[in-house]
């Protein structure tokens, strides 16, 4: 199982700030496919993604057990 | 030294800053660029640390929707629409007035955020939008500058510290400017998560002033308070040596006139033209629904605000009508674009 | 409502809280005790968000030395001597017009707190000694009121939040009280240091006011700015069934008349007596040296200050000479003891 | 080897935050004796300790690998 952890307008969009999501072996790019079309998340290909807590390029890999945080790009101040 | 030094003395007691700490800030120059939630607090903990040398830029003047978070500000700046650097000035003189601070009424963009840049020691980011945020990357890596990004929306925030060819850059981290940011207008924002946002921010600050590099946290962090999350990310990975900012064939896109906003005044017609991003339409729509009554062709999409009406159209124009002021449709711009 | 609610547009946008928890705030009743950095910096956040009632208790007045770290406060302030309570009322009147403030200059001890407990929904400890946390912990297990434990020193800080009879409390935490607390005045302290403890409070107290129960961080936040550190501590462990304090036989020990402090002034002499905790005086001498000029025999410690001296018997009583103000006594000696 | 994490005036008196430990299965009250013992870490008795982000009481035990806190009562405000 990965844990996706939202943030921000995705948190909203979803009304839930954690995903459990039964998955084994998923790239990035993958996992922002999936959450586009199963969640709608159309926003999510401009997030950063993170690994554990290590910042994730498109080709990275997630394996069962990772937390995966989807950071939306926050503009306000 | 002519300063009373005693007003820092529990912050001369901090081991990692002490005498010789404390007679550095007093030296030193900040570029705060917006002064508003951040701006504001991050200005008021400078200068009750003593940092010597404030410079704050900001276009805005105090409205009544400030007071829940934008500390500095009172009922009384917004009865009297005082531009925010000014009544933040008013304010900090009355604190310390041993610091010398340069309050700017100014729309900040590439051609005009140049200029103040001469002799800073840090630029902290306190802006709404990331155009700006890749403006200040670029000119930060083109006066090797350290600067520090923070932003916040709802309950969350992040915060990451950028030196110059040292660490990933914002354009390392995005690859692209963000279409829509998260702005506090669409969702909302608590003032907790504008004070931990300006609290890292500040601490870095510190650290960088008194020349503890060692210290300077390398990740990114990002929180939500709300949901009882806290995140400190290794970015190692995202330096690219391509990088057009800060890799090894420096070009500064965001300092291209061709890739600037621009702006323009449609004269005697109420309204305000702004060149910005190019927009899907779609896509667009879904995002700027919530802020008023939406009407769509496959050209454009109208919005009626409450004072305002707004026109977006497919080649990236926007039309803001009801206004003859660049600052305050380009303040609405952001509110809704992020 | 009578109240303008424009101005929490951007916190009642915040899904968490929107207008029926906007309401729910504006009919609070918070009690901070303590007003320096901590509850300056409550009180501004709390006014801000709209908290409709708020008292604040504080037996000190405004020092340069504040001016570093203490919100709210100017120079002025400090000319004038004004009392933390008063010049807080005076600036946050300013912040928002709309909240009622009780400013109460007030030394605070169990009989003295008491009556201040009535109507209220949540007491915010912005306290800086140990003797008055325990104290604020037993009256909350007796009237069933939550309270945020608040600390800070150097660039480290933790919160906590106790439900009465729910979570752990403070005595099942700590166990005793603690001899010696870190204070700002031994180790000093950063402002950001503050300002992060402040917000972790404010959020818990914004979810525990607007009901929000279920989001409510059950964990102790520990974190330390300058060293990159930050530890969410899962404390269940800690309830303990037989605490005097909220276990199933509650006796209140801070309560209890022969455990409190006791102060006395002694006429004439310009000094106050304070009989405290008892120490071992090897101990104490470690822990007191730094702050002035110490000299030691088997029955006392002498410590010679800038403008009094102190005096600590083995039997736990101590001497404050150079002063007839009870205030000022005890200022000064859980500036030193913690 | 466990990992101590030191705050506030424990900090300060060892002018350092981290003490790696060559140790393996150490009780916490053992711990807090050899830290007074071996560091003069007086006060470190009436300090709280979590083990990996958990309240440990003087019995629980710290294994190789551990993250331990020293928490000491921090009072200023």
């Amino acid at each position: 199982m990965i844990t996706v952890l939202l943030f921000a307008q995705l948190q909203e969009q979803l009304q839930k700030d954690k995903l459990p999501l039964e998955m084994d072996r998923v790239s990035v790019r993958e996992l922002k496919e999936y959450l586009k079309e199963e969640f709608g998340l159309v926003r999510v290909t401009e997030a950063m993604v993170a690994i554990n807590e290590a910042y994730a390029l498109e080709d990275d890999e997630i394996k069962s057990g990772d937390i995966v945080a989807i950071i939306p790009p926050v503009s306000g101040g | 030294m002519h300063t009373d030094l005693r007003r820092y003395h529990r912050q001369m007691m901090f081991q990692h800053i002490g005498d010789s700490g404390q007679e550095k800030l007093l030296e030193k120059n900040v570029l705060i660029v917006g002064c508003g939630a951040l701006g504001s607090s991050i200005a008021e903990m400078l200068v009750r640390a003593g940092v010597g040398n404030l410079t704050i830029i900001d276009r805005d003047y105090v409205d009544l929707t400030n007071l829940q978070r934008q500390h500095l500000f009172t009922e009384e700046d917004v009865l009297n629409h005082t531009p925010k650097v000014i009544a933040a000035k008013q304010q900090l003189n009355k604190i310390n007035s041993q610091v010398n601070i340069e309050a700017v009424v100014l729309d900040a963009n590439p051609n005009s955020l140049e200029p103040y840049l001469n002799n800073i020691d840090l630029v902290m980011d306190a802006t709404d939008n990331f155009d700006i945020r890749f403006v200040i990357n670029d000119l930060c890596q083109k006066y090797e500058i350290p600067w520090i990004f923070g932003a916040c929306v709802g309950s969350a925030g992040m915060s990451y510290t950028i030196l110059p060819k040292k660490t990933p850059c914002m354009d390392c981290l995005l690859k692209v400017t963000p279409m829509f940011g998260a702005t506090c207008d669409a969702v909302g924002v608590i003032g907790p998560a504008v004070q931990v946002v300006v609290s890292y921010q500040v601490t870095e600050a510190l650290k960088l002033l008194v020349e503890a590099n060692d210290k300077l946290r390398t990740t990114l962090i990002l929180f939500d308070l709300w949901q009882n999350q806290f995140q400190s990310i290794d970015v190692t990975k995202a330096k690219d040596a391509n990088c057009k900012s800060c890799g090894d064939n420096q070009t500064y896109p965001s300092l291209d006139y061709a890739n600037q906003q621009k702006v323009a005044v449609l004269c005697g017609r109420d309204t305000v033209q702004i060149r910005g991003k190019q927009f899907e339409l779609n896509e667009l729509a879904i995002h700027v629904q919530k802020f008023g009554e939406m009407v769509m062709n496959p050209f454009l999409i109208r919005l009626k605000l409450e004072e305002h009406e707004m026109v977006f159209f497919q080649d990236g124009r926007v039309f803001v009508h009801g206004t003859n002021s660049i600052a305050s449709a380009k303040k609405l711009y952001y509110q809704i674009v992020g």
